[in-house]
């Protein structure tokens, strides 16, 4: 792929952001992405960007709630134009918490049922295929991904997650559910399907010498869809 | 001037830790308890202004930051 | 306004009868309390390792590949390609028996500033954590509070934790212990040390700011635990991961500019040892003003100001001029930061309150002319008499002797501990806990940054306090071996150790005793495998109520992996694969194995003797048997014995069975322990070629068996079912804890 | 019958989430607010004792339980 149709990719850094380099580092390995670092203090985002992600980590400490606080940095303001200017943005782990508090993807995260941290490999269906994050996967698709969190039980109303469900927004769910989601829900999706927020860490499942391939294909999936929107 | 909010699980959600300290009281031989929740206490320490807006400006807070509707529900005192 | 000091303020502060005259001799008048606070703190066994220095001048330091020995913040290593490991362990036990989170989370904080001070990237934690009995709810408590701060803290700062050990014995019931190992990775020419330099330059204060946290945390290190210190109620500090973040990529950011003379971490002791540790390594003065470092409290006096233990705040003398550039970085990461002092020539370190001068004491009485003791010891008169006995180990079907093994809380899965932590944050994990004998972590740019290559680091922590208690020198020689042997298991070149000497009260004879022999031992043996040590820790007064703990003198080893993508990992892989058993299983003894501890008998016997010429032969045969991928698994006897070590090959994710026809004929071979056996399984086209490389170096292998899928464990005289064993192994942990 | 336990740090212990959201407040333009500390609020439902009793026995799991006196103080409240 040449420099000038590289994926153009940012990744934002909180102070707390513990996943950015890995993020990145996935980006740049599976699909040659150009990965830029944009810190949480500056309200814009770089002019030709197609995928805004927010890493995993833990922003702000993890005070009050996750991603409670990092809902309000400056960045997240230039995010949530993009969002609804129609850009995509992929949240992972401390991500999907900082999405949710942003309301641009509803619900909200506790802490796991086992009250405790957990880091494990565990399996989750892909849901839906028909997003630009899961076209090259098969809905049905049992893919095996890290988890590591200690908030990560999602929770919605009943109402919203009907919704959810009628829209085929339920990207993701867990086969060994490892902290009490309802329904099981690993990930989800915006309406438009552009925003995607999601637990578990493909980033880190992309390469085979880590122990898990299985994240690939969601990262070749967004580039591909990316690839043809520019194209 | 001193306030604080008191941050808890709307009922119905899941609460593992209160749980857990349930689990533990009972183990420790503590009898007669029903039900545990736990919840957040934010204690301000404010700078002095009326109390109607120290009040105001404490639910500004919950409602924006400190409680998050969906899970939770909140509570302001003065003292 | 101070109260005035004399001899009983002194002894308060810890200091001796002969050490208060050699303080007035020295000084040639009273010191003031600040001075006293100081010199009590620069005094105390933690910070002058007054009792062990003189032992620890025996260990091996130095090798071509040392960049940095012990007498830093952490040793460093050569790995090649431009690259450093930095490395170092630490113990917690004290503060963690107190308030186990915020102690455990404290304690691996602390050894993360001591690898990013040296100016690398953590890229990897360990621990090794000792516990009492875990029936308690106090034991369990302690268990639950430990696990979750040390993943409370690792997990914020984003550094998996990749691997351990836990064992529990009787001997920890009122002294736990939590040593915390961290790894850290940056350019061969980017060192950053801790000698003060230039006159005139500038002192930063940076980080968190300054309360009364823990003032005198570092002579409480170093007491016995008595009934009445529930009562002392000491202020243990609290752990602030998301500042230590913050903190660690400024200084990393700085570190790219050229404006760091001198860095060194706050730890115990906090201002106090920084700044004198500083001016003493750069042969200089120091002088501080205690007005002028940021606070979080109101109305401190010099004497907290010097002694606060306050957590995430470093040191530097900066070159003259670069002030405004490292405040604005710190700035950015809303950090505190601020000149408080600056170097000087007067071989001094001075404390002032703004103008006025609190303090003034020569460099070297607190370093060079602090307390350095050569202990009695004395060699435990019924020595000869107990090696001389053997343990009585009950008879029990081979069956049942395995599973209760295997559900023991030392040997059991620490799957409930291990999934607490993050362990593959960073993008490097290749084996993380629970999936091999040590971990592997990718080595990462000059940055600490992930990136894609075939090197690897391996490491892993180990001592069997049970060895060193029966016969000090060979046990902590068994340990070293024993670390060794782990890395050999994923095909490592062992470079380097790190230790946490972790001992009783050395006033007693036969705890000094002990501990110099254990040092001697532990010499030996990394003079034999070529380990040098190039960092480590010492805790002492390890006791309750005059009990000490089992000597336990923790080692942490570092190697080189060349071909990740062929270690193995320790569990079976596939049916048909062939089992091979790899030394001589026919030493193993049952002196100071989990079964004569579960028989009440560990105080007899004595361990082998360690054989290191077998045990290099053994590394070297490994490195070239993995790096060829010839593997397909590797697990290595040490608690519980062979048999042990078959059960858990079985018990990997599938579990999978196997038939050996490899005939024992004493429980002692299969569920003793001591001797350098290793259980490898091996597709069969290579069996030839693995056995030809390692006869050839002088081991014994032999055939014992296959790998099958018919989810039984066969072996002449023990048949038992997989899932019998792994329900024993899996909910070991959960059960002994109550959950 | 219902009571509840507040567990705040201990006064000079470190609070690290409260200077977490304190500059949280401070980015949102919340002004006034000279300090944040962030405790556990437990909250019981017991079955019914004389408030005595029930004070006693809160005040017995706090101190066995619920606070680690090393770094916390706790309070009980009865409704
Ligand atoms: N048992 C030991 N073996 C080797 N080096 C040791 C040992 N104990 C202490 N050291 C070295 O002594 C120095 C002081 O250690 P320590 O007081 O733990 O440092 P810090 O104040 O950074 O925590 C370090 O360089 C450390 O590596
Ligand atoms: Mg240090």
């Amino acid at each position: 792929m040449k420099e000038s149709d590289a994926l153009k990719a940012v990744v934002i850094t909180f102070p707390g952001s513990n996943c950015d380099q890995d993020a990145a580092h996935a980006l740049r390995v599976v699909v040659g992405a150009q990965v830029s670092f944009v810190w949480h203090g500056q309200s814009e985002l770089p002019a030709g960007t197609d995928l805004v992600m927010l890493p995993g980590g833990f922003s702000y400490g993890d005070a009050l709630r996750s991603g409670a606080i990092a809902r309000f940095s400056p960045i997240m303001a230039g995010v949530r134009r993009f969002a609804e200017g129609g850009g995509h943005v992929w949240g992972i782990c401390n991500g999907f918490q900082v999405l949710l508090e942003s309301h641009l993807l509803p619900g909200a995260m506790l802490q796991n049922a086992s009250g405790r941290f957990v880091s494990r490999t565990v399996r989750m269906r892909v849901e839906q295929e028909d997003t630009p994050y899961t076209r090259t996967l098969a809905r049905g698709r049992i893919l095996r991904i890290p988890v590591a969190h200690h908030e990560g039980r999602y929770h919605a109303s009943e109402e919203t997650l009907d919704h959810l469900e009628a829209e085929g927004r339920v990207v993701f769910r867990y086969i060994d559910d490892p902290n009490g989601s309802v329904r099981s829900i690993a990930g989800i999706c915006s309406a438009n399907r552009r925003v995607l927020g999601m637990m578990p860490h493909p980033e880190r499942a992309a390469e085979a010498v880590l122990g898990s391939e299985d994240g690939r294909p969601i990262f070749d999936s967004i580039a591909a869809h990316l690839a043809e929107a520019t194209a | 001037m001193r306030g604080r909010v008191l941050v808890t699980l709307r009922e119905g959600v899941l609460d593992p830790a209160g749980q857990a300290v349930q689990g533990g009281l009972r183990q420790l031989g503590f009898e007669g308890v029903q039900s545990v929740r736990i919840g957040k206490v934010i204690e301000f320490e404010l700078e002095a202004m009326p109390p109607e807006q120290a009040r105001a400006r404490l639910e500004d807070m919950g409602r924006k930051l400190l409680a998050n509707t969906v899970i939770e529900t909140f509570e302001v005192e003065l003292d | 306004m101070s109260p005035p000091v004399d001899r009983e303020v002194a002894r308060e502060h810890g200091l001796s009868e002969s050490e208060w005259q050699l303080v007035l001799d020295r000084m040639g008048r009273t010191p003031s309390w600040v001075e006293l606070g100081v010199i009590s703190v620069m005094w105390s066994e933690h910070c002058s390792y007054k009792s062990s220095r003189r032992h620890l001048k025996k260990l091996p330091t130095e090798a071509p590949w040392v960049l940095q020995g012990p007498g830093e913040n952490a040793g460093v290593i050569d790995v090649g390609e431009g690259l450093a490991a930095c490395f170092k362990m630490e113990s917690h036990n004290h503060p963690s028996f107190i308030e186990p989170y915020q102690g455990a989370a404290t304690g691996v904080g602390g050894i993360l500033r001591d690898i990013f001070t040296m100016g690398a990237r953590p890229i990897a934690n360990m621990n090794s954590l000792r516990f009492g009995r875990p029936e308690g709810a106090r034991m369990r408590f302690l268990v639950a509070g430990v696990a979750a701060g040390i993943g409370g803290y690792g997990n914020c700062i984003g550094v998996p934790t990749v691997g351990g050990e836990i064992a529990f014995d009787s001997s920890y019931d009122g002294n736990i212990l939590v040593n915390a190992f961290t790894l850290g990775v940056l350019g061969s020419d980017r060192i950053f040390r801790s000698a003060a330099a230039g006159v005139g330059s500038s002192v930063m204060y940076v980080g968190s700011k300054t309360g009364r946290d823990g003032i005198h945390g570092a002579t409480m290190a170093s007491e016995e635990f008595g009934a009445d210190s529930e009562a002392k109620r000491p202020r243990v500090q609290v752990g602030d991961p998301f500042t230590e973040k913050k903190l660690l990529e400024a200084c990393l950011e700085l570190m790219k500019k050229d404006a760091i003379v001198a860095i060194q971490d706050m730890g115990a002791a906090g201002l106090t040892s920084s700044s004198c540790e500083m001016a003493a390594k750069g042969g200089l003065g120091i002088e501080i003003d205690c007005g002028r470092v940021p606070r979080r409290e109101e109305g401190m006096t010099p004497y907290e100001v010097m002694l606060s233990e306050t957590q995430e705040r470093m040191l530097m003398v900066v070159r003259p001029g670069t002030e405004a550039e490292v405040e604005a970085i710190f700035r950015k990461w809303d950090l505190a930061v601020a000149v408080v002092g600056k170097v000087t020539d007067s071989q001094h370190v001075v404390v002032t309150d703004g103008e006025e001068v609190v303090g003034s004491i020569p460099v070297d009485l607190l370093v060079d002319a602090a307390p350095n003791y050569d202990r009695p010891r004395s060699r435990p008169v019924d020595l000869d008499e107990r090696w001389s006995q053997t343990p009585q180990i009950p008879s029990q079907s081979p069956e049942e002797r395995l599973l209760s093994l295997l559900a023991q809380p030392t040997i059991t899965s620490k799957r409930w501990v291990f999934e607490q932590y993050d362990s593959t944050v960073r993008n490097g994990t290749v084996l993380g806990p629970g999936v091999a004998d040590a971990a592997v972590v990718r080595l990462p740019d000059a940055d600490g940054q992930p990136r894609v290559t075939s090197r690897g680091l391996a490491m892993t922590v180990d001592m069997n306090g049970r060895f060193v208690v029966l016969d000090p020198w060979r046990g902590a020689a068994l340990g070293v071996v024993e670390a060794a042997r782990n890395l050999a298991c994923v095909g490592a070149r062992p470079l380097a150790i790190t230790d946490c000497l972790n001992f009783g009260n050395p006033e007693k004879p036969e705890v000094m005793w002990s501990f110099a022999e254990a040092l001697e031992g532990m010499g030996a043996a990394c003079r034999a495998l070529r380990t040098p040590v190039v960092s480590g820790n010492v805790s002492l007064y390890n006791e309750t109520e005059g009990r000490a703990i089992l000597p336990t003198p923790t080692v942490g080893m570092v190697g080189v992996v060349e071909h990740i993508e062929n270690v193995p990992g320790l569990g079976f892989r596939a049916p048909g694969d062939v089992v091979l058993v790899v030394g001589e299983p026919k030493k193993a003894r049952w002196a100071g194995s989990e079964c004569s501890s579960m028989a009440g008998q560990d105080g007899r016997g004595r361990p082998i003797e360690p054989d290191f010429a077998a045990t290099l032969a053994l590394l070297d045969g490994m490195e070239q048997i993995v790096a060829r991928g010839w593997l397909q698994s590797s697990h290595d006897a040490a608690e519980g014995g062979l048999a042990v070590a078959v059960a858990e090959a079985c018990l990997a994710e599938p579990a999978l069975g196997a038939e050996l026809d490899w005939p024992w004929t004493e429980d002692e071979m299969i569920f003793g322990e001591g001797p350098d056996v290793l259980v490898l399984s091996v597709a069969p086209e290579h069996v030839g070629s693995v056995t030809t490389e390692l006869e050839r170096r002088g081991l014994s292998v032999h055939r014992a068996g296959k790998v099958t899928n018919d989810g039984r464990l066969r072996w002449p005289g023990l048949d038992v079912e997989v899932s019998a064993l792994a329900k024993a192994f899996r909910g070991g942990l959960e059960e002994a804890l109550g959950h």
